[in-house]
């Protein structure tokens, strides 16, 4: 099975020949993988796979560094190119950037607002976090009121 | 001895009190709040009582629930911890009155060493030197811009009320003042119930040093060495070391009869700590005094071997102090970092969460104090401290390099944490020599520097993860669950990305 | 310093050189057994080489293959930890002729303390008292029956490369001499790979007490102190402690001056430990030279505040030893208990599975080392040491009180443990005095009391089966995985009752 | 919901109220289970349940004590007790002794078996248990075949 990984700027070609045996860019190593132990041509590391995304891992620790990861099957990579541009239009979607409570809302719908304006303020275990606009737009919806209690990932606006 | 005692606080402290209190063989009230019920101290005591909503106010502040569990639990001393209830004078007025005694200093010591401004006037005058300033509550702008004048720029400003950075504000130019003060001033109201501020003079590349003193309720006082507890992040400790690199054993001698000094001024009783500034020249200045139990007592712990729980415990039934002061030996050095769930590469933005694997280093001269278990949800209303890594050596070389084999060894995933940042911390040059101060982390850009991506094992990264695309394409049953959660933290990463941040 | 170190062990001991390997910054290369590649300590070091299937003699009694993976991996010494290799003078010559640096003794003096009639020979030599009994092997019955007269009944038969209890008997009665040296030789002859036997008069109520030294290869040799590892179940030890509660400061001079003659007399290097048997008139008699590190060391190291392992690697590279004697002082008490996977209730059987809930016990004072971790199932094959939970305190109460906090703390599910037993044993009115012997076990009828169904939380445990069958009646969600492994264990429970085993 | 427990000589009518209200021989508690963590009138326990059957725990560990008990829903006490002394008279009753799935059936209706002779095979998690012939004497019927899944208790064959 072959896969194409992107991490930073450095791109990889690897080829998994066999559970025992993989090919990057063109050198071979021998692995052994044991749950969260991994043996590459004898050296050990403590590896874990922190998110996924489709059966893809996404961000990996390694001795407990983190890695972040863009893997394709060599296959598919093609129809992914396609998605990543639709996805990079809706980048007006605000994103609750952790687990909390609004404590205020700064601006209302239908208001204009610039880039790096402040639109909601959520609080958690006693710190306070400003949220941002990512651009400049009119917002276009606040889907959350003062004494939400929002998770992380929650839409908590749009900017149109 | 007391036979039962109401621990009002929460989390690793709580441990931390109910691991004395069962050596002394003192039973134990846990109080909780609705979102800790599942809590580790909450296990671990002999009795559990609900106190409230998860908001500090309706749970660990609520005074009058807390002497009520206390009363008809029967428990008849209160430990009142770190933070919360413990420094709060009105709360140990209601303990006396209800006579339940509290593990610290009574009232009348409390409300003293509270008022920073008081305390500052009676350190003064017993002859500690304090750092230039004024001795009243600033009147108005004008008064503070004479005061800044004289003393010269820059200066600070300060919460009479304060603690733990809020309040604080450095003036660097005299036309800042007037809108500063006013921002302090707002902090200070909301955070400490009353607007005053004060102005010091502000000292160059400084070091916190503190003391801990422990006193009896019989004029015996004594000090246990000092505590370095320079590296912080916005004015939040988060690595301590006892012995001080930078003090020498007559400096030693020398803050601890200060310390003893201030402590006596107030008629200090209990556990408690005597903070000073060392500026470049070792000079030192106090600033106050936390009559409390702190995080970091560990270190001093572990240098005397004297269990500070226990003896605030001891002290409080009324015992005498079991060691003088040539009783105190320091053996080696101890060093604790504070593993906090914040991400340092998102200006330490809290990350609760729910811990899903978890290891904690161990061996020779490793020490953990904690109150995580794996399973375990960190709830949000909460300070952000989960661990606390204590780690002794013969020497400070020794202690640096046993800490950061027991930092490599530590796993918590689910969370982020200070451990990264604690391992950077570790490998600086500066720190090694003992070359800190104050802004040691900003100065050094440790930040910057805790990048994901290390190149170091980026192709093993690179490696494990088409080893697993490939065992999930073949089809392992094991990899479904961990999707839902991952889900979770994509969305933060995404945020941060968003929010205009590196991309991690 | 060396660069690289093989580790010739599994388990916990493995991770304890992993540990100290990681503060010197050498890097470490472990070998597994087939059954050992999940172990915690195969994740621990830097590389890790497969030696072959889960039998001692396919994997970590396989010399060959371990001085190949050393040589091929560029290791420059090889550290046995205990057990397997760690005192086989064959290996030590293997070594030796491959240029591989053995961390502890060289071949010589291997062979002299390992066979001990050689070794009590130069041992009486040296004007240290040794127990009454044969210079050379016992070449007949009735030699042996001779002796036995002449020494006074009981005596004590042994094996001559003898340990760990095998190879051993006591006998009473003359008549039944014949017989037990027949089993005894059998013994040894399996165990040891040499039949040959030695005898010994009997000591009555003797306390096993050992003496920690340490020698470099220049001649200078020094003692940490005195282990009192009385505490014994089918002479195994299961507890130690230092100091002694029966040895003073005069006893302690005089053991630790006989141990550097012992150890001198044998031309040792690197740490050992030289055993006494000390009767109730505090006479003590050399018994044997354990020359590796041993399973208990962690109570030296706390109370010396000396790091053995890396002191063992520091001397194997030819370093001159950092401390005199005057510079070793004993600060406080230190205990350890040994964490066995084995059920103290139905004869010590061992009892391996996997772990599937664990926590470990934290705080001050405490330590702990181990190679389990929640989900690792623990292999058949080795021995069933699995934790050292290693407690100091200031003095012997202070040590006997925290232990016993730890062990309350201590969760293992899945496997039986030692943990009750230790409970146990803590609790035992003698033991606290310090009154024991090495039959304090049997004598106390410990093991009668560890039994299930104590009355104590009867009703809490009635509570608890009742509102879990009524929460499965009612059907949460939670509960349904849990019943698939437990059919498992029904299954198992009744399908032995059916072969006609003890309903368990 | 009603409950019969005996540990060891010891014995116990519960009642189990509510969630959060339990009767212990006529005497009430209050109780908060919360995963592993109990508390009874506010006194707070470690438990665990190590081993159960049917949904009964049998093996309950408190403060890592543990105790062996015998729960028994007391609604179907009546009934289990004429099933018991149905059993005592019908000895020839072979009833599964867990859940699982028969693989094998050695013998025939009609055939005599001698006591202990095996009579079906059961598997159940990668175990297998032999059943045996109580008694000596003809089998009179089979009432399960190969392939089928059982329940603990149910009735097997009748040897008679």
């Amino acid at each position: 099975m072959r896969f194409r990984v992107a991490v930073g700027n450095d791109h990889y070609r690897v080829e998994v020949k066999e559970p025992g045996m993989i090919v990057v860019n063109g050198r071979p190593y021998h692995v052994d993988l044991n749950k969260d132990s991994l043996l590459v041509n004898n050296r050990s590391y403590e590896i874990s796979s922190l998110e996924e995304e489709n059966g893809l891992p996404t961000l990996i620790s390694v001795n407990q560094e983190l890695y972040r990861l863009e893997i394709e099957e060599a296959e598919k990579l093609a129809v992914r190119r396609k998605i990543e541009r639709l996805e990079e239009k809706e980048e007006g979607t605000i994103i609750s950037p952790m687990s909390g409570q609004i404590i205020s809302v700064e601006a209302s719908e239908g208001e204009r607002v610039n880039k790096d304006e402040v639109i909601l303020i959520l609080e958690a275990m006693k710190m306070e976090s400003e949220v941002f606009s990512p651009k400049e737009g009119r917002i276009k919806e606040i889907r959350v009121a003062k004494g939400d209690m929002v998770n992380t990932g929650d839409v908590l606006a749009i900017i149109e | 001895m007391f036979k039962k005692i109401l621990i009002a606080n929460r989390g690793e402290i709580a441990v931390r009190i109910i691991r004395a209190c069962r050596e002394l063989g003192i039973q134990t009230v846990a109080v909780y709040s609705s979102v800790d019920r599942a809590s580790l101290y909450v296990k671990l005591a002999h009795e559990a009582y609900f106190l409230g909503g998860p908001q500090p106010k309706e749970s660990y502040l609520n005074m009058r629930k807390i002497i009520e569990i206390a009363k008809s639990s029967g428990a008849q001393a209160v430990h009142p911890g770190y933070g919360f209830l413990a420094e709060n004078p009105k709360f140990v007025k209601l303990c006396e009155k209800n006579r339940i005694k509290f593990v610290g200093p009574d009232s009348r010591t409390m409300e003293r060493v509270g008022n920073k401004l008081l305390a500052r006037k009676i350190v003064e005058e017993a002859g500690v030197p304090i750092i230039p300033g004024s001795k009243e509550p600033i009147k108005s702008n004008k008064e503070a811009r004479d005061l800044a004048r004289r003393l010269g720029l820059p200066i600070i400003i300060k919460a009479a009320y304060g603690g733990g950075g809020r309040g604080l504000r450095r003036v660097n130019r005299l036309k800042e003042l007037p809108s500063l003060l006013k921002v302090a001033r707002l902090e200070a109201r909301v955070s400490f119930d009353d607007p005053a501020l004060y102005i010091e003079k502000y000292i160059r590349n400084p070091r916190h040093i503190e003391v801990q003193i422990l006193a009896d309720e019989h004029n015996n006082m004594i000090h246990l060495g000092e505590r370095d507890c320079t590296i912080q992040r916005r004015y939040q400790k988060l690595l301590e070391e006892t012995p001080s690199p930078v003090v020498d054993e007559k400096l030693r001698n020398r803050l601890g009869e200060a310390a003893v000094k201030v402590a006596k001024a107030v008629e200090y009783t209990n556990a408690g700590t005597v903070e000073f500034i060392l500026d470049e020249r070792k000079n030192f200045y106090f600033i106050e005094i936390n009559a409390r139990i702190q995080v970091e007592h560990s270190v001093t712990e572990r240098v005397t071997g004297i269990d500070l729980v226990k003896a605030q415990i001891r002290l409080a039934t009324g015992e005498r102090l079991r060691f003088r002061q040539k009783d105190i030996s320091l053996d080696g050095c101890a060093m604790e970092c504070r593993i906090n769930v914040e991400d340092p590469l998102n200006d330490f933005a809290p990350s609760p969460g729910t811990i899903r694997n978890l290891r904690f280093p161990g061996g020779l001269g490793v020490r953990v104090d904690s109150s995580i278990y794996s399973g375990y949800t960190i709830p949000l209303y909460y300070d952000t401290l989960i661990a606390k890594l204590t780690v002794w050596g013969k020497d400070r070389e020794e202690v640096i390099r046993r800490m950061g084999a027991a930092l490599n060894e530590f796993i918590i995933e689910g969370v982020k944490t200070t451990v990264p940042l604690h391992k950077a911390i570790l490998c600086e040059r500066d720190f090694q020599r003992g070359k800190i101060s104050l802004s040691f982390i900003e100065r050094h850009r440790l930040l910057k520097r805790l990048k994901v991506n290390n190149r170091a094992s980026e192709k093993i990264a690179v490696i494990t993860g088409c080893l697993l695309a490939y065992q999930n394409r073949k089809g392992t049953p094991l990899k479904r669950e961990k999707k839902r959660e991952n889900l979770w933290r994509r969305g933060f990463a995404e945020s941060k990305w968003r929010r205009g941040l590196k991309k991690i």
